[in-house]
């Protein structure tokens, strides 16, 4: 085994974004604020790539995201690997054509003739108290597209891993950022290399209970586990990564092994991404199951902004214990 | 607005090729109203007759390595870009000879050998797309140069200010071409746009912007290849308004009700077709045997190619789970 | 009883439209060619409202759907009723921010102090060959969004009920029409009023199978009502009409009689809307089923143009009746 | 750009009521920063510092029944528009008598009461709904105005130019005001914008804009003024761009190393509010003892408003299901 780095997500998806442009001269960068003299992006993620790669490759955009998000479709259909940035997810709302109508269908729409294998990297989540629109977790809508993947990381070595693999992927990527989890350290594998979309990851092992989550909820479920050991509850712990593809295997799998399951998403519950998952769970593995699938997400509402309100509008470890035990029954 | 400086003009070689790219968009165009009306094509179909000499005299200034991004009324854009007839009238039929296998139809027709990268539904989508591969030529360091075409409507939504903005901002070799016809669907122009002409929004982005005569060759062609050239030589964007009319409506059925009828027989007797035929004839940059010939060889090509298309088999449903990656779906 | 019309779908929205215009002067219309001068709409159905209330409260706008949806969420602020309408439903994408970030949140970001009561109508739906850009059925985005109601109504009374109500309601109302249902004609009461929102319908009694649908899924869904008959299915069908909020008590006392369900919509069945009501009826009626919740939606692809593929990425009532055979195992 | 003709000018009176506002800005803004640095308040934080002579003009000459839609960086906005301090601490806060009960926040204040109906952290976005507030003015035939803030930045994005345009169109009694204070986040004006001046863009929409000196009280006056008068008797928008510097960057914290320590200094020298003082002393029009009387009374009202905020409650969790729709969510 190589040697361990400890890194945040910022330096993780930094060093991503490093290797990958000095691997192939076609991947490009555009967002708002992204080059040095603007300081990297927002969060730094983007530093040193204009001064290395040059302003060519690196590109501060206008506040204009139907221009970001065009200019990288164009680029990749021209053989380009474009990183285009959205600020915020939420601001995916003003390019949602360029998303949704263009990047994901141009594919299919032309046969096979084109393709737009680009990367849109966003940031998003409750808990830093910038309220209504600048938290919410989307990746639902996204995953209900055809035509472009979702990915979700919960880590360092997965940001690294996943974003590289969204840069190599011949489709384009939606690689989202938890504002919550980029600021955490964890261990990274010097040479950590591509991590494959598509494939969840069983961050806990346990019996009782398959807990499948993302993002920063990983975190808040991996809080939980000490409550739920108290309990006398052994939950597994699958962070899903990817959401579209997501990885009905592993899934079905743990579930079938620990016979209950719930999702815990920081989204919205009401039509979110873990009623896909829990209507599968529930129909595939119909009759095997002790207990009917859970889902904790965000309750019907904007994203508050009271610290008091922000907290309970995020499914905490608490939240988890809860209802972990009266699954249990 | 800017002045059209030293305007090169099409010499008798050019204004017959620009011809001939007019009337292969226009019997392409009779023939495809032809199937429609007899039930032979079942598709939305948004002519563009009277609008010819607008993508004739671009498709003749611009090279086959220079690229377009045009919208649903864009067949023209593309028959004039060189596009071959066989794998569009297939692709309208929903065949799998098709060139996008039938999935994408009228309203998304592609063909990358000829440069038709994107054919948009959705009003003013093709100018940041055109960016991007403008963006692409600078840094391949090419010569290459991208239309982007939209309508005057398409002149009002955000994404117009954005791209106009960003291409200005960047230099990129984008002309921004908008053939006005007055309407957008069934609004006038007036009842949705502020500003007198549309070239005048060049300014705001600083931007050479030209209001040309779209039924006019010479302009066109003096517009156009200036615009080419800034483009090819790293000067950057420019936005054309080429002022025309839509003589068939938005849409095929539409029975113009929103306009008088003087407005469309005037716009009718400056039918640029038989103008340009009767100019060329004049001018004796061709006979009419010639034109004859240039004819039906244009129809023999339209009618081998509805051939074509019309008996190309069916896409399988198979294809609903390729193309949506690299990677084919599984069943 | 009242006497009953026969009208089609354009026709009921119209009559509702001329309605609340003549009933309430906040009433306002705004949109792409929907004054007379321009038509009164692509299909008509604002037709004569110009004439009748002026140009003043009807008006044609620019293609601008920014700023279509802005000016009515600002003429709502200030206590008018306008209803939008946005082409059709995938140029939503161009507007998502001012629907999704304001209209949606207004209320609650100002803590009551300010409300959006507005409706965006919209027309989308297979069917027509206008393939990847302007067929599809988003409704399971706006279902995901806090603090706007969904209505998919299927018939021409409840176009009229139901576009009633969502005028009437004091918060933003979608109001989604389908391009395959507006044609077809349907007895409407003379007095047909308001049908209340969130109120799902029993269109067929059975007692062997739950059919949960909505749209011009309905339509379909009843012809394959022969095809089950012939096979000795009994099946129940709900027109959910209203999608958010949804009506669960007769969706569960539907699944609840019949022990069987089936979620068939239009929409890509990948992360869409039939994912929560199929899960919610999983989980709510746990033990209690008789088989596995199905769920039948579109393909995981553009909406394609040829006819051979619309009508295959279309469920077809054909399908019904197979997933419906293979349900009764 | 067109050019304002017989400039309306502030008296004294005017003046010192400019002054006032600004001062009541600048000593909010400053105990917010002071909160924040201590701990007490937990927000992102968008110092308009420097900025204040815009808001401050445009709230001596608006009317209570007037409205504004402004941004994230616009609590100078609600105060010149005579927003109560005390619900707006508590909002910041996150209390239960805050304005928006602390769901909004910093980003979402709102206060209808004085005309503050929106507050919008999405760049673009305080624009279209201004045009709606002011279709509703037209349709009440009230004579209220609308202002719409946004930044420089902001004049690139697609809701800008829809907005503009529609507004011109309809003719909406709406004031575009765009403080350009240089940068968009960290981002030069230059490296973002295609045009030299904002203002310039207004031609684009058949609108007059102006570019004014935003720290200027006397230029902010008269065009507001102008503006205002001409929204009032129906004639239209008006785009003001109002040249100006952020003193604290983007966001609280934020180490301006994107700037020229000259530049910086240079702004800071043009400090607006000192030298409103200064002139308001040296002109006549206030004494040192009636300013540090305005200072106290001032400053006496922030400390109320901020006790008040900081002693509120905190709401409960049961807010999470009201306001969502008219009608309570079940628990
Ligand atoms: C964003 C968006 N809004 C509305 C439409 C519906 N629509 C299709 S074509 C059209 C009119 C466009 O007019 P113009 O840009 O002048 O082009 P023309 O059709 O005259 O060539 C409209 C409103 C659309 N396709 N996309
Ligand atoms: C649509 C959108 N894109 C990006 C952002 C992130 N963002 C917030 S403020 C800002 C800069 C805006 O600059 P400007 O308009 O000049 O206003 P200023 O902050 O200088 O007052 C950006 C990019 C946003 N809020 N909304
Ligand atoms: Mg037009
Ligand atoms: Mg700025």
């Amino acid at each position: 085994m190589t040697g361990m780095l400890k890194m945040n997500g910022i330096q993780a998806i930094n060093a991503a974004m490093h290797e990958a442009m000095a691997a192939d001269p076609k991947v490009l960068v555009l967002g708002e604020d992204i080059a040095d003299r603007e300081g990297g992006g927002v969060t730094g993620t983007m530093k040193g790539l204009s001064t290395k790669f040059g302003d060519r490759r690196v590109r501060t955009t206008p506040i204009s995201e139907q221009a970001i998000i065009g200019a990288a479709i164009g680029a990749a259909m021209a053989g380009y690997k474009p990183v285009a940035e959205i600020m915020l997810m939420n601001f995916t709302t003003v390019c949602m054509d360029m998303i949704f109508n263009h990047a994901a269908k141009l594919r299919f729409m032309s046969g096979g003739q084109t393709s737009v294998p680009m990367v849109i990297r966003t940031l998003t989540g409750a808990g830093w108290q910038t309220a209504g629109q600048h938290s919410d977790h989307l990746e639902g809508w996204f995953a209900h597209a055809a035509g472009i993947k979702v990915v979700a990381p919960s880590n360092p070595a997965d940001m690294k891993g996943l974003l590289l693999s969204c840069i190599q992927d011949p489709d384009p990527c939606l690689f989202i950022e938890n504002g919550m989890t980029l600021f955490v350290p964890g261990d990274v594998a010097a040479d950590q290399g591509p991590i494959p979309l598509g494939k969840a990851k069983v961050v806990a092992e346990g019996s009782d209970l398959t807990i499948i989550t993302w993002s920063a909820q990983v975190m808040r479920c991996q809080m939980a586990l000490a409550g739920l050991a108290e309990t006398g509850i052994s939950a597994e712990i699958v962070d899903l990564r990817t959401i579209s593809p997501w990885d009905k295997e592993t899934v079905l799998a743990s579930v079938a092994k620990t016979g209950r399951a719930m999702v815990v998403h920081e989204a919205v519950r009401n039509f979110g991404p873990g009623a896909e998952i829990a209507a599968t769970i529930a129909e595939e593995l119909f009759g095997q199951l002790m207990a009917p699938v859970r889902r904790l997400g965000g309750p019907q509402c904007a994203v508050p902004f009271a610290k008091v309100l922000e907290d309970a509008f995020l499914v905490q470890p608490a939240d988890v214990v809860a209802a972990a035990k009266a699954l249990m029954g | 607005m800017a002045e059209l400086s030293n305007a090169p003009k099409p010499d008798g070689e050019a204004l017959v090729d620009i011809y001939r790219r007019m009337l292969r968009i226009e019997r392409n165009d009779d023939a495809i109203r032809t199937a429609i009306r007899r039930g032979r094509l079942t598709m939305p179909y948004y002519s563009a007759r009277g609008q010819e000499v607008i993508p004739a005299t671009i498709g003749h200034l611009l090279t086959n390595e220079d690229q377009i991004c045009t919208i649903y009324r864009g067949i023209q854009d593309m028959v004039a870009k060189d596009m071959p007839l066989k794998p569009l009238w297939a692709e309208i039929a929903g065949r799998i000879d098709g060139t996008c296998k039938g999935k994408g139809g009228p309203m998304h027709l592609t063909h990358p050998e000829t440069g038709v990268m994107v054919t948009t539904g959705v009003v003013g989508s093709s100018m940041p797309i055109a960016n991007g591969l403008a963006w692409a030529a600078l840094l391949d360091e090419s010569r290459r140069v991208v239309v982007a075409f939209f309508g005057d409507g398409a002149s009002n939504i955000g994404a117009f200010h954005e791209s106009l903005n960003l291409a200005s901002v960047w230099k990129l070799p984008v002309l921004f071409v908008c053939p006005n016809n007055g309407f957008a669907e069934h609004t006038r122009y007036e009842v949705s746009t502020s500003v007198d002409r549309i070239s005048r929004r060049a300014e705001a982005y600083g931007m050479p912007g030209f209001t040309v005569d779209g039924n006019d060759p010479d302009a066109m062609f003096a517009a156009v290849s200036q615009a080419i050239e800034r483009a090819r030589v790293g000067e950057g964007p420019t936005l054309l308004e080429c002022t025309t009319f839509r003589f068939l409506g938005h849409v095929l059925g539409d029975d113009d009700f929103y306009m008088t009828k003087e407005e469309k027989d005037e716009a009718l007797a400056k039918d640029p077709l038989p103008a340009l035929r009767a100019r060329l004839i004049a001018g004796g940059h061709a006979s009419e045997e010639q034109l004859a010939a240039m004819q039906s060889d244009i129809e023999a090509e339209v009618a081998a190619a509805q051939e074509f298309g019309m008996n190309s088999p069916l896409p399988s449903v198979d294809e609903l789970r390729r193309d949506v990656f690299e990677q084919e779906i599984a069943a």
